[in-house]
């Protein structure tokens, strides 16, 4: 599965995009999975209130399902426009 | 719907008159530009970094959905990624429609759903450090404006 | 401020540019452009009467009452009168302000209020013949709008 | 008093501006005033409510009074914009 970070989040984590083999089963137990590996995900997703998600290129939950899911994306809120 | 994202710059008043040009029954152009703003002490730049693949879509269905609910004759998104100086625009939006009320309306939820839901980060490069801009709870809100139908949407007669 | 009423055509966009490169400290700009659309059967052109010296004075107020209320960094309006080809610019009008909601709020105002308070009136000169366009329910209950205070009007952060 | 019409109005009546003398006191007053002159005076006017009077330049009502008042213009309602 690939996992991309943007913008504080990849600054954080000091990496833009890593493929991980991972079992988990929501995008909460990836976040826990992340966050055992090393300090720096465990700085990163400290607070995961100041997080957004996105699953295979759609906005998504935390609790939302990673069966089939190809891609996760972890960033702050948005500030386009 | 003519949808860009670009890290060129771009000329607001030319995309304006080819929009509004590209239009035939239309009476109604709304047009929003951001523009960076010199506000930070010492702006060098502002660095925008986006989501490739993802923002595309974003922008594309937050569009249909905004020609689909005004029934808009047409609709343009030009967004910026990359380093912008100060005083350059960063995007621009363009509606147009039989009616004001629904290319005010449109334009309006466009940028209310761009700035809050397509998947940019604004950094500010000054001479004193380079900062994320936070996202501000207004922004959020702001979209709760949009999720009840507004009786007003199309029913404002000509123009 | 800049209310120019005319009989010459002129060109949106670079008006739009002209506008936008004379604000120093507003992330967004506004536009409204309104067109002759080519409704009524061989509609030839429209012809738009106005009252001079009362018109004047009517845009200057409502455009002062829109900087005053919004706390816009500039306006601008552009209305022709005599006769104007379909396609042709009617009108014009762009905000600029630090606020996304205060520019677009403004702009829709400036709208309503030129619609039913400046004293123009349009007729559609067609090859079946001349009709006066008639003023519209909802243009005038769109001033309803604006009477209460908006909460949104500044409240909205950053652009 | 200079009396202006505009649109359909001035169509109406003919004229675009005409100088009166009057002692009428209040818009209705004059209205009263040249509807007895003429009929397509009383044609323009017969239904005031599909009319805007202007006094001195600025919007106002049928019952506004005329003192010191130098300029009157009728028109239908206005669709500028």
């Amino acid at each position: 599965m690939d996992i991309l970070y943007f913008a504080w989040v990849r600054e954080r984590i000091g990496l833009p995009k890593e493929t991980v083999e991972t079992d988990a089963t929501t995008v909460n137990a990836l976040v826990d999975e992340l966050c055992a590996k090393e300090e720096r995900y465990a700085a990163a997703f400290a607070d995961i209130s100041a997080l957004r998600v996105a699953v295979d290129q759609e906005l998504s939950d935390f609790d939302a399902p990673l069966d089939g899911v190809r891609e996760v994306a972890f960033f702050p809120p948005m500030t386009g426009g | 719907m003519d949808i860009r994202l670009q890290s060129e710059a771009f000329d607001a008043g030319a995309e304006l008159n080819g929009f509004t040009a590209r239009q035939d029954d239309a009476g109604a152009v709304v047009s929003f530009t951001g523009i960076v703003r010199d506000v930070a002490t010492g702006l060098k730049h502002m660095r925008i970094e986006h989501y490739p693949g993802m923002t595309e879509k974003a922008i594309l269905g937050i569009v249909t959905e905004a020609v689909d609910r005004w029934e808009l004759s047409d609709a343009l998104v030009i967004h910026r990624h990359g380093d912008l100086a100060p005083t350059e625009p960063i995007m621009m939006v363009a509606t147009a429609s039989r009616h004001r009320a629904a290319a005010f309306a449109a334009a309006d939820f466009l940028m209310d759903y761009l700035k809050s839901r397509a998947p940019f980060w604004k950094k500010e490069m000054t001479t004193e450090g380079n900062t994320w801009v936070a996202a501000k709870d207004a922004d959020e809100d702001a979209l709760g404006r949009w999720t009840e139908p507004r009786d007003n949407d199309t029913s404002q007669g000509d123009r």
